[in-house]
């Protein structure tokens, strides 16, 4: 795709920094159902501005993939977990390592780290969406941290749908996304995952009483 | 001819002849010394003869080794006999070996004495062979080390050629003379006299050659009693005629002969009279302070060594 | 004719571990089988060395079978035929002792896989001192290592076998490693993909001083754990008590030699020119491992032990006599250095014979009175009475007695010793003089010691049940013992042959024939050795003693002709003697316990119980043991600090996925900041 | 269509698995289809033998001696899995560890799983590349938490977190890889084909592609099994079925660290060598590090063997890092001969497993006694894998080492000394842990004899590779070898 295509980056860019805000939203609260909420905005973002990309940039195959977004990630997977959440029964609240304020100064560093890092690369980068893979990059870790900090299996699962999303983005906006057998495939992917984990949470939750994967310290030296 | 026949002949009659000649001296001195008028000077042959005429008793618990031990130790002195040069300088032999094989034929006859004293199964052999041991394992060093002196210094380490080497090699250097002050005191404790062992004690406790001979009678005795003679008279002959090389006949005539056995003669007395001394004016020291005293010497065997290498 | 031979033996030796194997019911069939086609392939060897030195024509094969990029050639060279030599006559010894001692299994144990790795270890000895090729070196010195290891636990019951089979695999792991690297760091030079030797020979010349020097040093080390100079030789005592004693005498007799071929090859071949100081360390090295590895083996009670400590004391007289030989070298003294040389490899042979010989009577001891301790032992002369003798002649050879062979190495080891004071540097001249000592003082301790081994364990009295019933072993054991004894005598009585076979290797190695130099004849017209210092003919010492015999017998008969022994019991002080009156090993050791008590650290421990009334002492309970000083000082410190590293650091799998995640998180984050530089 | 039938075979063999009810009769069919797979793979392997590498639906598969080998390695190690798991699993199911019906499941994924990999290995475009190693570890979970109890589910939880996670961050790097190409990248179909990327590859903008392969090391690298992101890896080997543990050590680690240097190809043509080569090398030497201690102090065998395998992916890594000719030769050999020898040891615990019922090491005793075959195989089993000479190990090691010390750079003359230090402490682990279990008196309960002919019999197999590597590489091999070191070091 060597044709240029002036996409209206600003709106692409305020889109990043809504996800981003999104994601932020998923650390602040302390609500499990405010959380998987908080995903299925972030993807619906998502698929907004890949709907923007492809309907600017014309390569249609990308419709696919925004609809595949609304289909899975803004519908089945969020409805799956809320499935998941009634069947097992878990407390509503989400419990973490670290507390809220502090965890929130540390996605602060994290995004720091994550423009830091791609700065040489932005710097080369053609005027229209800077943002977009600092910011994706920015969402990933941000997932990845709180998979880190959050206690409950569930919200883990949550924390990797986060690193997805800014995935995702990422591949829309730097390079208006990958080659459509990859996206499916990609996508299969998450959602069989997904699929598994949440099985998983469901079996832990049978033998272990507790969905809090910090008990499952059995195997260690 | 004569070198082949002759000379041996000669050199084995003088060592076995004097040697018990030597004891008798050393005793008599000594017996001088403490104011005695002692036993005569041929006591010690009355002895040899008396237990060679005399029937053996034999431990049931000794083996073949016990019997065997005389006539090894004495057959091995006889062979060192052969290598010394007692009174020319050229010794018939001398092909046979050195005095390395001179060190190593004495320890094979030690090496069958302490067997022998393990053999009867009594405690006091073992005492004396286990010290006997240990005392020599402290000399050998100490000896190697002051014949290498001299070895090097005349260029051989066969007996011969050393004396001629010192008969051209006229004044004692310090070299030398720290290698014979070495030597004088590892053949006091080869020799087994005070202040190293007592000959004459039979107190259980201070044995060592004594008590490893304890079992031994009748010829068996004689053997060995006559073999630890010759050991000393022929450590004395090393001594005088390696470093002291003095009218030691360089040729075979006959008179020359004669001049060295008188030379001869008068040097080992000298040297025996010197022991006697020794013995009758200290005491004989606890067995533990024996490797300080074979140290020292060890010690100036090494000084003499690295002053002749300083030096030359 | 000769390759084809070479062949054969090693499939022989292949076909024979076979046939232990395979044989499940007659285990007892498979194992002779073995064991002869060994004797046989042995055989082979022996004739396959003989030939390389008498032709002087090196023997070379590459077999097609390469690997990766590698070749498997093997080179057949006189200091190769000299080892050769040496491990197959042992090797044929040893298989046809074990043809009597492997009764020992019989219907008690699993005797397959004492015949697999029996023949294994001799087939990879030979190829260890003929491989060609650093990789297939390699391979085979740790296919020798293995089946050793696997040799020595077998008798895995026992926990003290284990420990010692596991240092003894730790400590070789750790050598095959050093000797590995000293290749990669030649390798680095050499830069031919094949690995051979040849690229090796002379590799010194491109390379700079200081990679030569860590190749030095790390060759030192490697070979240095083998052949089992101090203080590496922590594995050495306790494996070769632990093997089999048809086993032991191979390890013991030749297999550390190897290490020697490996010092050999490294230091005259690869890294030559080498500086003076190299010769000088070996030299010290070698008077270290010889005076402490014999005084150590002063205080043993176990004599398979002791046998593994003299081996020490042994290996360190040859590394005298080699270091020796690179001093001369290095000052361009080769005649010397050859003389050196030819000490050495003389005393190769000699300490493979001897050694061989005692351990074999020592497996004769244990197969006739089940034990190795040889406080238990006493009075065995009157029931293993061709043992005896046999044993007896093993312990004067080692002792460097007069005629037998020990002795003569050693004279040629102080010849060049003495010679010691052509050297330019002072120093070395004064050191060598002092190892000369070194060399008196441990020849003295060697017959104490070995004075101690024969008499306490076949003399006095018998001290255990064991001893009290011992039989006599089987005929082919102590036969094949005899043949080992009888090589001792001869190696004494003819040193010229033994001498000039060994001088085909000096030769080639040095340069310089040495031959015409070191002999000259004597009244019986029989060749003598000579060098610029002395000369010595044990023939004629030996006919002189017998004629002194002959001589002695008849006055003593002329003079008392009807002269009686009566056989009356030990005085004792009057009670009639008890085995516990005899002197004991421990006793007769005493004194140099005391002498060298700062190098023992003797553990006393007098404990005495009394009877009801205080005044009767019931028993007095006598301990003492001494510390062995690398094995507490460094070893054992060193192992503790590295589990306890290790223990502390296993805290990082706590078990939580959390945990785990951070670890990536922060390996992500650092690496992103990292890559900005 | 040559290489779609190999990624046919595998399919079929699963689904027919799962189909036929009769668990007696789907073992022996997988058994039939891995060793079809085996044999096919050998005859594809002689094509690419002829033609160097193989091209399939315009591109869409691609391969080449690398993949070929890895490929190779797959089928090998997956027959001989399948082998053992008759006999494995059908004593577990005697000794009612799970349910009857389950063990269709458990051929199915296991044929799942050997498709994803060779699928991993076939592709051409590394986004699909992606999305089969992701298959790879859905795949497994199950067969992780197989047993499904405690610490089984415990131990699946992990590995699917830790996993995905790892993944994700590896489809960052494909992204920003694609990302940095899209400048120089033509028609978008072709797009992430791995032959077109390399083509182009030193027009890649520079700081993406950095920033991609760092992604990659570290998402890949967690798959593989490089430290400091190897947790998972000990928990799931010592929680799955012994056949499994085989197949993840011998050939998943292989498949990811497959990836990894597909990209290390292309980054070091587009950023030069030094910079992912010094990423291989400090990851490579981190592993081995970290596998220390835990192989010196451990008390369960199956995770003694899982820290090996990091300890020898580390030195692959290494290996690869040194990017001399014969060092990546000497790495890729090493690839083949873990993979084997690490089976053979997984096997062997497997045995241990079934005779004793435990993992503990300490309450072991007297292998060599109860279970001689076992025992005698477990030894060089052991000596291989520690790299003792004559066993193939060994040699690869060999070579590798001494490229290194030839290469006379200094910073790696530094690692190599290092890591000789690391290999003896790690030997003397090994043979501290394993031999007390061999060698020692058995207690008195155990029945003596080996557990089926089966498990033997798959053994065997792998032992005829081991003994086979240690003394004679066939040609074909050694030309597959070389032109792998080529392709990596794309000359």
């Amino acid at each position: 795709m060597k044709q240029h295509i002036i996409v209206n980056s600003q709106t692409i860019d305020v889109l990043a920094v809504m996800m981003l805000m999104a994601t932020v939203l998923h650390i602040s609260t302390s609500r499990l159902t405010t959380c998987v909420w908080a995903y299925a905005i972030r993807s619906f973002i998502l698929a907004c501005a890949s709907g923007l990309i492809a309907y600017y940039s014309g390569i249609y195959h990308i419709f696919i993939t925004t609809g595949i977004t609304l289909v899975i990630k803004v519908v089945i997977i969020p409805g799956f977990l809320f499935y998941i959440i009634k069947k097992v029964g878990i407390k509503k609240e989400v419990e973490s390592y670290l507390s809220f304020t502090l965890s929130l100064l540390c996605s602060c560093g994290v995004i720091l780290i994550a423009y830091y890092a791609t700065e040489p690369i932005i710097r080369f980068e053609s005027t229209f969406m800077r943002h977009c893979l600092p910011v994706s990059i920015a969402i990933t870790l941000v997932g990845f941290f709180t998979m880190i900090t959050r206690k409950k299996a569930i919200t883990q699962i949550l924390g990797l749908l986060a690193m997805e999303d800014g995935l995702f983005f990422a591949a829309l906006s730097t390079s208006y996304g990958m080659p459509l057998i990859v996206e499916l495939g990609v996508f299969f992917d998450i959602l069989v995952s997904v699929i598994i984990m949440g099985i998983y949470v469901y079996r832990i939750k049978e033998t272990f009483e507790t969905t809090d994967t910090g008990f499952l310290r059995e195997l260690r030296e | 001819m004569i070198q082949l026949i002759i000379l041996p002949i000669l050199q084995i009659v003088v060592i076995v002849g004097l040697s018990p000649l030597v004891k008798g001296f050393i005793n008599k001195t000594e017996a001088r010394f403490q104011c005695r008028r002692g036993p005569s000077l041929f006591q010690p042959y009355y002895n040899l003869t008396k237990l060679l005429r005399k029937d053996a008793v034999v431990s049931e618990t000794a083996s073949w080794i016990f019997r065997a031990t005389p006539y090894v130790t004495f057959i091995s002195i006889l062979i060192i006999a052969l290598l010394v040069p007692v009174l020319s300088s050229t010794v018939p032999a001398n092909f046979t070996g050195d005095v390395i094989l001179v060190i190593y034929l004495f320890a094979l006859g030690r090496f069958f004495l302490v067997l022998s004293s393990l053999d009867t199964g009594s405690a006091f052999g073992g005492i004396g062979g286990s010290r006997e041991m240990a005392i020599s394992s402290m000399a050998e060093p100490a000896m190697m080390l002051s014949v290498f002196t001299v070895a090097i210094i005349s260029g051989s380490t066969n007996l011969s050629n050393i004396t001629q080497a010192m008969l051209s090699y006229k004044l004692l250097s310090p070299a030398l003379f720290l290698a014979l002050a070495a030597l004088v005191i590892v053949i006091i404790a080869e020799a087994g006299r005070i202040p190293v062992d007592n000959p004459f004690t039979h107190l259980e406790l201070t044995m060592i050659h004594e008590g490893m001979i304890l079992e031994f009678s009748g010829r068996y005795l004689a053997l060995i009693e006559w073999a630890s003679c010759m050991k000393l008279l022929i450590l004395l002959t090393i001594l005088v005629n390696t470093f002291l090389p003095w009218g030691v006949a360089s040729g075979l005539t006959f008179p020359g002969l004669i001049i060295s056995f008188a030379f001869y003669v008068v040097k080992i007395g000298f040297f025996a009279l010197l022991i006697a001394i020794v013995e009758s004016s200290f005491a004989k020291v606890r067995l533990f302070r024996i490797p300080n005293l074979l140290g020292t010497s060890f010690i100036l065997a090494v000084l003499a060594i690295i002053t002749h290498y300083i030096v030359s | 004719m000769v390759e084809h031979l070479f062949i054969i033996s090693i499939i022989l030796f292949a076909a024979g571990s076979l046939f232990a194997l395979c044989f499940y019911r007659w285990q007892m069939l498979g194992n002779y089988i073995s064991l002869i086609l060994a004797a046989i392939a042995s055989c082979f060897n022996i004739a396959i060395a003989t030939s390389v030195l008498f032709n002087h024509s090196a023997i070379r094969f590459n077999f097609l079978l390469y690997h990766a990029i590698i070749k498997y050639s093997f080179l057949i060279d006189s200091l190769s035929a000299i080892f050769i030599l040496a491990i197959s006559v042992v090797s044929f010894i040893a298989s046809i002792y074990s043809l009597g001692y492997t009764k020992l299994y019989v219907n008690k144990r699993d005797t397959r896989f004492l015949g697999f790795n029996f023949n294994f270890f001799l087939l990879s000895m030979i190829l260890v001192v003929t491989a060609n090729n650093a990789l297939v070196f390699m391979i085979v010195w740790e296919l020798m290592t293995l089946v050793s290891f696997f040799l020595v636990i077998f008798e895995y019951e026992n926990p003290l076998n284990r420990k010692a089979g596991f240092v003894y695999l730790f400590m070789s792991y750790i050598c095959a490693v050093f000797i590995s690297v000293a290749f990669f760091i030649m390798f680095s030079y050499v830069k031919t993909w094949t690995f051979d030797f040849d690229s090796f020979r002379y590799a010194g010349d491109v390379m700079p001083a200081i990679c030569k020097n860590i190749v030095f040093f790390l060759v030192l080390i490697g070979f240095g754990i083998k052949a089992g100079i101090f203080p590496l030789h922590l594995w050495l005592p306790l494996a070769h008590p632990a093997a089999p004693g048809n086993v032991s005498m191979v390890m013991s007799g030749v297999m550390i030699k190897t290490a020697i071929y490996g010092f050999i090859r490294f230091y005259f071949e690869f890294l030559t020119p080498c500086p003076p100081w190299w010769g000088v360390i070996i030299l010290i090295i070698g008077a270290a491992s010889a005076i402490l590895g014999i005084l150590y083996a002063l205080m043993e009670k176990d004599i398979k032990t002791l046998l593994a400590y003299s081996s020490v004391e042994n290996i360190g007289i040859i590394l005298i006599a080699i270091g020796l030989s690179m001093i001369f070298k290095s000052y361009n003294l080769m005649a010397l250095s050859s003389l050196a040389m030819v000490a050495g490899l003389y005393h190769v042979l000699n300490h493979a014979v001897f050694k061989s010989l005692l351990f074999g009577c020592a497996g004769n001891i244990y197969y006739s009175t089940h034990t190795k301790n040889i406080e238990q032992l006493g009075g065995l002369i009157k029931r293993l009475q061709i043992t005896a003798p046999l044993f007896l002649v093993g312990a004067l050879a080692i002792s460097a007695i007069p005629p037998l062979n020990g002795f003569m190495s050693e004279w040629l080891v102080f010849q060049s010793l003495l010679n010691g004071s052509n050297i330019p540097s002072v120093i070395v001249k004064v050191l060598t003089a002092i190892c000369g000592a070194t060399v008196a003082l441990t020849g003295a301790l060697v017959a104490t010691c070995f004075v101690k081994a024969f008499g306490i364990s076949f003399l006095a009295l018998p001290r255990s049940e064991h001893a009290q019933h011992a039989k006599e072993v089987p005929v082919i054991m102590y036969v094949s013992m005899g043949l080992l004894a009888g090589l001792c005598v001869f190696m004494g009585l003819f040193p010229v042959k033994i001498m000039m076979t060994v001088n085909h290797a000096s030769t080639e190695l040095l340069g310089v024939n040495i031959a015409k130099a070191i002999t000259s004849y004597d009244w019986l017209q029989t060749k003598t050795l000579q060098t610029n210092f002395s000369e010595i003919s044990p023939q004629s010492a030996t006919v002189f003693g017998l004629m002194f015999l002959a001589i002695t017998v008849g006055a003593m008969t002329l003079i008392n002709p009807g002269f009686t022994k009566k056989l009356y019991e030990t005085w004792t002080c009057g009670i009639s003697p008890e085995p516990r009156f005899g002197y004991t090993a421990t006793a007769f050791s005493k004194p140099f316990r005391i002498i060298f008590s700062n190098l023992y650290r003797p553990r006393l421990e007098i404990k005495t119980t009394y009877s009801v009334p205080k005044y009767f002492v019931k028993s007095i309970m006598y301990i003492s043991e001494i510390t062995p000083i690398f094995e507490k000082y460094f070893y054992a410190p060193l192992s503790r600090y590295v589990l306890s590293i290790s223990n502390k650091v296993r805290w990082i799998h706590t078990g939580s996925v959390h945990m785990y995640l951070v670890y990536i998180f922060i390996t992500l984050l650092i690496s992103m900041l990292a890559i900005r530089w | 269509m040559l290489i779609s039938i190999l990624l046919v075979i595998p399919l079929i063999t699963a689904i027919a698995c799962v189909f036929i009810k009769k668990h007696n009769i789907s073992k022996y069919i997988s058994v039939a289809g891995s060793f079809t797979l085996l044999l096919y793979n050998i005859y594809l392997s002689y094509n690419i033998y002829l033609n160097h590498s193989l091209k399939e639906l315009n591109g869409f598969f691609y391969v080449d001696a690398l993949s070929l080998l890895t490929a190779q390695i797959v089928s090998v190690v997956g027959f001989a899995a399948a082998l053992y798991s008759i006999g494995y699993m059908d004593a577990e199911l005697h000794e009612a560890e799970f349910p009857e019906k389950r063990l269709r499941w458990y051929y199915f994924l296991f044929h799942i799983f050997i498709f994803t990999m060779l699928a991993v290995c076939v592709t051409n475009n590394l986004g699909i590349m992606w999305v089969a190693i992701e298959a790879t570890t859905l795949s497994t979970t199950f067969l992780v938490g197989f047993y499904n109890k405690k610490p089984h589910q415990e131990a699946a939880w992990k590995y699917i977190i830790i996993c995905t996670v790892g993944i994700t961050l590896a489809l960052f790097g494909v992204i920003l890889t694609y990302h940095s190409s899209k400048d120089v990248i033509g028609e978008i179909g072709h797009a992430l084909n791995w032959t077109d990327l390399l083509a182009v590859a030193d027009r890649f903008e520079p700081h993406t592609m950095k920033l991609a392969f760092l992604f990659i090391i570290i998402g890949y690298g967690t798959k593989a099994g490089l430290a400091p992101m190897h947790t998972w890896l000990p928990d799931a080997h010592s929680q799955a079925p012994s056949p499994i543990s085989a197949l993840f050590s011998g050939v998943l680690l292989n498949c990811s660290l497959y990836g990894i240097i597909r990209f290390h190809i292309i980054s070091s043509k587009c950023l030069g060598p030094n910079y992912s080569c010094t990423l291989l090398m400090a990851f490579g030497l981190i592993s081995v590090i970290v596998s220390i201690p835990f192989i010196l102090v451990q008390r369960d065998y199956k995770r003694l063997f899982a820290f090996s395998s990091i300890e020898h992916i580390g030195f692959i890594a290494l290996g690869l890092g040194f990017g001399g000719m014969y060092s990546i030769y000497g790495a890729e050999l090493h690839t083949f001969n873990h993979a084997v020898a690490k089976s053979l040891l997984f096997f062997c615990g497997g045995n241990l497993f079934l005779k004793y019922k435990t993992r503990e090491m300490e309450s072991i005793k007297g292998i060599i006694r109860t279970m001689p075959v076992t025992g005698v195989i477990l030894i060089i089993a052991v000596f291989a894998i520690t790299g003792i000479p004559p066993f193939n190990i060994f040699v690869s090691e060999f070579i590798v080492l001494a490229d290194a010390f030839s290469s006379g750079s200094a910073f790696v003359l530094i690692f190599t000394s290092l890591l000789i230090v690391f290999l003896v402490l790690i030997f003397i682990g090994y043979i501290n842990n394993i031999f007390k279990m061999i060698f020692s008196e058995p207690t008195d309960n155990i029945v003596r004899g080996e557990v089926n002919k089966f498990t033997i019999a798959a053994m065997c197999f792998l032992l005829v590779f081991v003994l086979i590597i240690s003394f004679y590489v066939p040609p074909i091999m050694r030309e597959i070898l070389s032109q792998i070191s080529d392709i990596i070091r794309n000359t």
